[in-house]
C-alpha cells in the first residue's frame, strides 16, 4: 500500500535562523510590521510504500533520523495518510 | 556616461562592478539600496552577492527592495540595465526579467569558467559582440539554474530574447540559457561575470565587451 | 546552567580543577559568585588562556622588520611597503566541525575573518587547510562534505576569496576532521587598530548580531576536553553562522575605520563578551564596566552568566569615544546592524559586572588574562627515542618501500603504468578542484594566480606588489617525528611561496595536537614547536601568532600531531609572478636535492594506508638556498614554470605541471640510474623544485647561480607536445601512458566524493 | 491578537527538484528502496497580529504573495490558528 508522509523539520527553539532573521527584516521594511517571528525550515513529502500505517510510520520515523533530520540543530514531525486520499 | 552599480546588504560584486565600469571608460557611482530615486545615471548594474544572504531564493528580499522601484520606472523608460549573477537573480525575481533562478541540477556552487555563445547583439550590453561569438568567462554561483515553462523558453527564443547559452550546460538550465533580455532588449540579466575579466593580469578581457556594448548602443551603433 | 551546591560540582561544571578553584578564592579572598566563576571557567579554559603552551610558544621567533603586530593580538600584521600592511591570523575550528560539520566549518570561517576585522584590516583571502580520515566509511564522507560545504557556504557569501588551503586525508582523523581557516586583510598603516580598551570613560560598543545562547561553553569547553567525553549535553551549545551580517559588519568596519571613529576594535570569539572585553582591558592595562542590561537579546530570560559567555557568532566590540558612539552607532545602523553602548573603560582594572541595578561580578582584569594559570605539562619522549632528524640520520633512498616493506605492507604494484594512473586518481594525489571549485576564489578581482598553484595570488590594488599564500600542513610526519614535521611545514609553505616568486615575510600557524596532559602528546607539542623555530630560523621567517587546538582525542585515539602553517609571501611586481605549469613546453630542471625515502610518504601512505619508519633528513640550509634560487630566477624571468616536489615526490610534481592546464602536455622524465625506480618516482624528502627555463640564455644564467649557491641542479626531462607521459628508469621507459588518460585519472579521480 | 501562521511552500509539478532527487538516491542507497518520491519544499512559521481570522489570513496571502513564493516555481498553502493553541 503507497503512502504519502509530509515531514515538517524546523530549527530547535533558540537556535540562531539567519533565513527567518532576514525575512523578518525585509517584511518590517514593506510595511508588515505586524510580523513579530519568521521561522524557515523544511517540509519534505515522502510517496513510500508500507503495508499498514504503523510500518510507514516506523520507515519514516527512521529515514528521518538517518537522513532527513540534523539532530544536532532541527527536530522534526510528520503526518502520514495512504497516497491518494488528498 | 556614466553608470550606476546598486549596492543591496549583502552585494559583494559591487566594487569589482565599480572598478569594471572604470576600467572600461565610463564614470562609475554607487547607488543605495534604500533610495528609491534613481537619477543621473545613464545605465545601471546590479552586482552579483548575496544580497540579504540569499535568504528564502536568491535575490527574493532585494527585489523588495526601494532602489527597485527606481529601477523599474529606468528600466520603462528604456534604460539599459544588466544583472550580473545575483543582480540577475533580482531582475527575475523582480519579475523584470522572465523566468526564475534556482539551485543547480548538482545542488554544488560552482566557480570555474565557462564558455558562452552570443545569441543576440541587440541588447546594450551586447552590441560589441557578435551571434554565435566564443565567450569564456568566469561562474560562481550556487543558484544558476535557470528555469521557464517550456512554451514560454519557445517564446522567448522568438522574440530573441535569449542572450548567452552555456556551451556545457552545467547547471541544468532550460534551453542552456545563460543570459536573457525582456522584450525591449534593454534589461539583461545574466549568471557569468564580465566584470572578472575586463584586465590581462586577472586571466584576460573577455568581459570588457559588455561594457563597451553600451558605448555603442547609446551611439545608436547596431551591429550588420 | 545551574551550578549546584556541591563544592566539587562547582569546578567541574565550568571545567576547573579542584586546584585552579582554590587559586581563585586566593586570589579574590572570597568564594567566587556563579558569575565570576563562569567568567573563570571560560578564561582559564585551554581554549581561552593556552594555559598548557603559553611558555612554549615563546621559544618561536616573533620579532623582524616587518612586524607591527605579533603574537598577543587578534591577528599578526606586517608591513610590506608602500603605506600597507597585511593582517594575517590562522584558527582552528576542529571540535565544533566535528560535532555539526557544515556550521562548525562556517563559524569557523567568520571567526578568523572577524580576527583580521579587529586591525581595521578588510580582509582579501581565505585558505583552508582541511585534514579528514580516510574517505571510506559514511560518516566520515558526511564530514568532508559538510565542512566544505561550510567553508564555502559562508566564505562565498562573505564575498572574500577562498584562494588556497590544502585537504589531506589520513586514518589518524577518522572521526575527528581537522578544519584550520587562514585569513588574510589589508590595511593602510596610519588605519591600523588594535584590540585594546584605551581611554578612560571611551565607551564600550556591541555591534552585530543579538547575543542568544548559542554556544555557552562551546568553543572554549569544547576545545579544551576531547570529543568522547559529555555527548549529548554538549549539543544545544552548537552555533550557526549568519554571513549576512559577517558580511555587513566588514563593510561597518571598513567604514568606520577608515573615518578614524574607532580607538579599539576587537572580535567576540570564544568566551564572548568575556573574553573581548576582559583581553581589550588587559592589553591596555584598564578596567571596563560592562551593562548587562544594554545587550541586545535574542532570547527572553537569559541570566548575566549566559549574557557574558554566549558565544553567539557576528559581534565585534567597538571602543568609541563618548563622541564617536553616536557616530558608530549611525554606520552601523545604515548597514542594517544593532549597536549598543554596554559598557565603559574604567581605570582599576576590574573587570565589573552590572545587572538589574547590581553589580553580578567584580574580577580583576589580570587574573583573567595574562595572569591566568599556565603550566608546563609533563612530557615524555616515546621509547625507543627517535633519532633526531637532521643530524645525520639519514634514511638511506634504498630503505624500506614498496620493494621490501619494512612492516609487511603491499606487494610491490606489478605494472607501474597502471600503478601510477591508480596513485594519480587517488584521494592523496588527485586534483584539488572538486574541493575549490566550489569555493569563489575570484571576488575582490584580484586574484591573479588562482587555486591549483604552489600558492594563491592576489594583488595589492593599487600598487605592483603582489601576496602570495599558502598553508601547508604535516600531519603525515607527524606522528613519525613531530619535530620534522613542524620544519617541514614551514619550510614546505615557504617554498610554495617562493616557487610562485614571493619573498616568505611571515607565518602564522595553527597547532593540532592530542591531549596535552598526556604527557607523549605534550613531547610532541614541544618537538613540533622546535622544528617550526629551527626552521624560521633557517630561513628567517617570523611568527607574527597563531592557534593552538589541543585534545583532539576520541576515545583515546589522538590525531597525529599536525603542525598547519600559513605563509604569507610578499611579490614586488607581479608581472613577475610564476606559475605552477607553463603556458607553452619547455626543459624540465631539478633544483635541489637530498636523500629520498618511501618511508613516511604518500606512496606508503596510499600503499599500506598508513605511514611508518624514519622521516627523511632536514637540511634547512639547502631549503634556503633552494628557494633562494628560485626566487631569484623568477625575478630575472629565468623561469616559465616553478612547481615543489613534495607530496608524491618528483613524478607527481612533474605530472602537475604536465596534466594541469586544460589541454594536458606529454612529459618525459628521466629517473637517475642509481636505486629503485619506486623510490626514485614516488619517494620523498630533500629540498626540490622543478622549473622549466626559459630559454638557452635563461638556462645559462640559472645553472651559473645555482653553482654559486652550491644547488645542485639538472634536466630531468621535459613537457612536450606529444600527448604521451613517459618515465624512463635507466633506457627502460618505465611508466608510458596517454597524457589525455593520465590527465583524466587526476582531475576527476576523487570527484564522485563532493 | 497573534496568531500562528505555517505556510507550506512546494516546487510546482514539472519543475526539477534535484534536493527531491539526492534524497531519493541517497535513501535507496541506504536501502529504502520502498520510498519511491521525495520533493523538498518549505515550511516557513509566521508569527503575527491581526484583529481577527480573516485579518490574519489575508496578511498571510499578501506576505506569500508579495515575497514568501515565487509563482514560477512553487505554489503554496497555508494553516492559521491562535498562537498559544499548540
Ligand atoms: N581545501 C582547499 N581549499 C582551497 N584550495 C585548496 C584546498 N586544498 C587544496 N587546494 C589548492 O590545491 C592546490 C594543490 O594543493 P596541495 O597539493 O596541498 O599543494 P602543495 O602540495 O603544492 O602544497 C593548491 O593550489 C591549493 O591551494
Ligand atoms: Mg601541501
Amino acid at each position: 500500500m503507497r503512502w504519502r508522509a509530509v515531514v515538517a523539520v524546523e530549527l530547535k527553539p533558540g537556535v540562531l535562523d539567519p533565513q527567518g532573521e532576514a525575512v523578518r527584516e525585509a517584511l518590517r521594511r514593506m510595511g508588515h510590521d505586524h510580523v513579530s517571528d519568521v521561522r524557515v525550515g523544511k517540509r519534505i513529502q515522502l510517496l513510500l510504500e508500507a503495508a499498514e500505517e504503523g510500518e510507514a510510520r516506523a520507515r519514516v520515523r527512521d529515514i528521518c533520523e538517518s537522513l532527513l533530520v540534523n539532530p544536532v540543530l532541527e527536530r522534526y514531525a510528520f503526518d502520514i495518510e495512504p497516497e491518494g486520499e488528498r | 556616461m556614466r553608470l550606476g552599480v546598486v549596492i543591496f546588504p549583502g552585494s559583494n560584486c559591487d566594487r569589482d562592478a565599480l572598478a569594471a565600469a572604470e576600467i572600461a571608460g565610463y564614470e562609475a557611482v554607487p547607488l543605495w539600496h534604500g533610495e528609491s530615486a534613481v537619477e543621473g545615471v545613464d545605465a545601471i548594474i546590479l552586482p552579483g552577492g548575496f544580497s540579504y544572504g540569499d535568504a528564502l531564493r536568491a535575490g527574493a528580499l532585494a527585489a523588495t527592495a526601494p532602489v527597485m522601484a527606481g529601477v523599474r520606472r529606468f528600466a520603462a523608460r528604456g534604460g539599459a540595465v544588466l544583472g550580473i549573477c545575483n543582480g540577475f537573480q533580482i531582475l527575475c525575481e523582480a519579475g523584470l526579467l522572465p523566468g526564475a533562478l534556482t539551485r543547480n541540477r548538482d545542488l554544488a556552487f560552482h566557480c570555474h569558467d565557462v564558455a558562452l555563445t552570443v545569441v543576440t547583439a541587440r541588447t546594450p550590453w551586447t552590441r560589441a559582440l557578435a551571434p554565435g561569438e566564443r565567450l569564456v568567462l568566469p561562474v560562481a554561483h550556487g543558484e544558476g539554474r535557470y528555469v521557464v515553462p517550456p512554451e514560454e523558453l519557445d517564446r522567448l527564443e522568438a522574440q530573441d530574447q535569449i542572450v548567452f547559452r552555456y556551451e556545457d550546460n552545467f547547471n541544468g538550465s532550460c534551453g542552456a540559457v545563460a543570459g536573457v533580455c525582456n522584450r525591449a532588449g534593454n534589461v539583461v540579466g545574466m549568471m557569468p561575470h564580465p566584470e572578472r575579466r575586463v584586465e590581462a593580469v586577472l586571466g584576460g578581457e573577455a568581459g570588457l565587451g559588455v561594457f563597451r556594448s553600451l558605448r555603442l548602443a547609446a551611439a545608436g551603433v547596431t551591429r550588420p | 546552567m545551574s551550578l549546584s551546591a556541591s563544592p566539587e560540582a562547582r569546578w567541574t561544571s565550568v571545567g576547573l580543577t579542584e586546584e585552579e578553584y582554590r587559586e581563585i578564592v586566593r586570589r579574590l579572598g572570597r568564594e567566587p559568585n556563579d558569575v565570576e566563576l563562569g567568567l573563570f571557567g571560560v578564561m582559564w579554559s585551554e581554549h581561552c588562556s593556552y594555559k598548557s603552551s603559553r611558555k612554549l610558544l615563546k621559544i618561536l621567533p616573533s620579532a623582524g622588520e616587518r612586524v607591527r603586530l605579533g603574537p598577543g593580538e587578534n591577528a599578526g600584521v606586517l608591513d610590506i611597503g608602500g603605506g600597507w600592511a597585511v593582517a594575517l591570523r590562522i584558527e582552528s575550528h576542529n571540535h565544533p566541525s566535528a560535532v555539526e560539520p557544515y556550521q562548525g566549518a562556517a563559524t569557523g570561517v567568520g571567526g578568523i575573518v572577524r580576527d583580521i576585522l579587529s586591525t581595521g584590516a578588510r580582509p582579501v583571502a581565505l585558505l583552508d587547510a582541511l585534514s579528514f580520515g580516510l574517505p571510506d566509511s559514511p560518516r566520515d564522507r558526511a564530514l568532508l562534505r559538510g565542512i566544505v560545504e561550510g567553508i564555502g557556504g559562508y566564505g562565498n557569501c562573505l564575498g572574500v576569496p577562498t584562494v588556497g588551503g590544502e585537504t589531506v586525508f589520513h586514518s589518524g582523523y577518522d572521526g575527528q576532521p581537522l578544519v584550520n581557516v587562514m585569513c588574510v586583510g589589508l590595511v593602510r598603516l596610519e588605519r591600523l587598530v588594535r584590540g585594546r580598551a584605551e581611554g578612560e570613560g571611551n565607551v564600550l560598543m556591541l555591534v552585530g548580531a543579538r547575543t542568544g545562547r548559542d554556544g555557552i561553553h562551546g568553543a572554549s569547553l569544547l576545545a579544551s576536553r576531547g570529543l568522547s567525553e559529555g555527548g549529548e549535553d554538549k549539543r544545544p551549545a552548537v552555533q550557526v553562522g549568519d554571513p549576512f551580517i559577517g558580511k555587513r559588519l566588514i563593510e561597518a568596519c571598513a567604514e568606520l575605520v577608515e573615518a578614524g571613529w574607532v580607538a579599539g576594535l576587537t572580535d567576540l570569539g570564544a568566551a564572548g563578551l568575556t573574553s573581548a572585553a576582559a583581553e581589550a582591558a588587559g592589553r591596555a592595562g584598564r578596567g571596563v564596566v560592562l551593562e548587562l542590561d544594554r545587550v541586545p537579546l535574542r532570547e527572553d530570560g537569559m541570566t548575566p552568566y549566559e549574557i557574558m559567555l554566549s558565544e553567539s557568532q557576528e559581534r565585534m566590540l567597538i571602543i568609541a569615544t563618548p563622541e564617536g558612539a553616536g557616530r558608530v552607532e549611525a554606520a552601523c545602523r545604515r548597514w542594517g546592524l544593532e549597536a549598543a553602548a554596554v559598557g565603559r573603560v574604567t581605570g582599576d582594572g576590574y573587570l565589573r559586572v552590572r545587572w538589574r541595578g547590581r553589580e553580578v561580578a567584580a574580577v580583576p582584569v589580570r587574573d583573567l588574562t595574562e595572569a591566568a594559570p599556565a603550566y608546563e605539562r609533563p612530557w615524555r619522549a616515546p621509547a625507543p627515542v627517535t633519532p633526531e632528524p637532521g643530524r645525520g640520520v639519514a634514511a638511506g633512498p634504498s630503505r624500506g618501500g614498496a620493494a621490501a616493506p619494512s612492516h609487511g605492507g603491499a606487494p610491490r604494484p606489478a605494472d607501474p603504468s597502471e600503478a601510477f594512473l591508480d596513485f594519480l586518481s587517488s584521494v592523496h594525489v588527485a586534483s584539488r578542484a572538486p574541493v575549490y571549485r566550489r569555493y569563489d576564489h575570484e571576488v575582490q578581482t584580484n586574484t591573479v594566480l588562482r587555486p591549483g598553484h604552489d600558492a594563491a595570488v592576489i594583488r595589492v590594488r593599487g600598487t605592483r606588489k603582489g601576496l602570495a599564500l599558502a598553508t601547508d600542513g604535516a600531519g603525515r610526519w607527524g606522528g613519525l617525528d613531530p619535530y620534522y614535521a613542524g620544519a617541514i611545514a614551514v619550510a614546505e609553505a615557504a617554498r610554495n611561496v617562493s616557487c610562485v616568486g614571493a619573498e616568505p615575510i611571515g607565518l602564522t600557524d595553527c597547532l593540532n595536537f592530542g591531549n596535552p596532559e598526556d604527557p607523549h602528546v605534550m613531547w610532541q607539542f614541544r618537538r613540533a614547536l622546535e622544528g617550526i623555530r629551527d626552521a624560521c630560523l633557517a630561513l628567517g621567517i617570523p611568527v607574527t601568532g597563531g592557534n593552538v587546538s589541543f585534545y583532539n582525542e576520541t576515545d583515546g585515539r589522538q590525531i597525529p600531531p599536525t603542525p598547519v602553517v600559513g605563509m604569507v609571501g610578499l611579490i614586488e611586481d607581479i608581472e613577475r609572478l610564476v606559475p605552477s605549469s607553463p603556458r607553452c613546453p619547455g626543459a624540465l630542471w631539478l633544483l635541489g636535492g637530498g636523500a629520498v625515502s618511501q618511508e613516511g610518504s604518500l606512496w606508503q601512505m596510499w600503499r599500506e594506508g598508513r605511514v611508518h619508519g624514519q622521516c627523511p633528513p632536514l637540511d634547512l640550509s639547502l631549503e634556503a638556498a633552494v628557494q633562494a634560487l628560485v626566487r631569484e630566477a623568477a625575478g630575472h624571468g629565468w623561469i616559465r614554470a616553478a612547481h615543489d616536489v613534495s607530496d608524491g615526490g618528483l613524478l607527481v610534481a612533474a605530472a602537475e605541471m604536465a596534466l594541469s592546464p586544460e589541454i594536458p602536455w606529454g612529459l618525459r622524465l628521466q629517473l637517475p640510474e642509481a636505486g629503485d625506480a619506486w623510490t626514485a618516482a614516488y619517494g620523498e624528502g630533500g629540498a626540490r623544485v622543478l622549473v622549466v627555463p626559459a630559454g638557452p640564455e635563461a638556462e645559462r644564467a640559472l645553472m651559473r647561480r645555482a653553482e654559486e649557491r652550491a644547488v645542485p641542479c639538472r634536466e630531468v626531462g621535459r613537457l612536450t607536445e606529444d600527448g604521451r607521459v613517459i618515465v624512463k628508469s635507466g633506457r627502460d621507459a618505465w611508466v608510458d601512458v596517454a597524457a589525455e588518460r593520465a590527465a583524466r585519472a587526476w582531475k576527476e579521480g576523487w570527484a564522485w566524493l563532493l
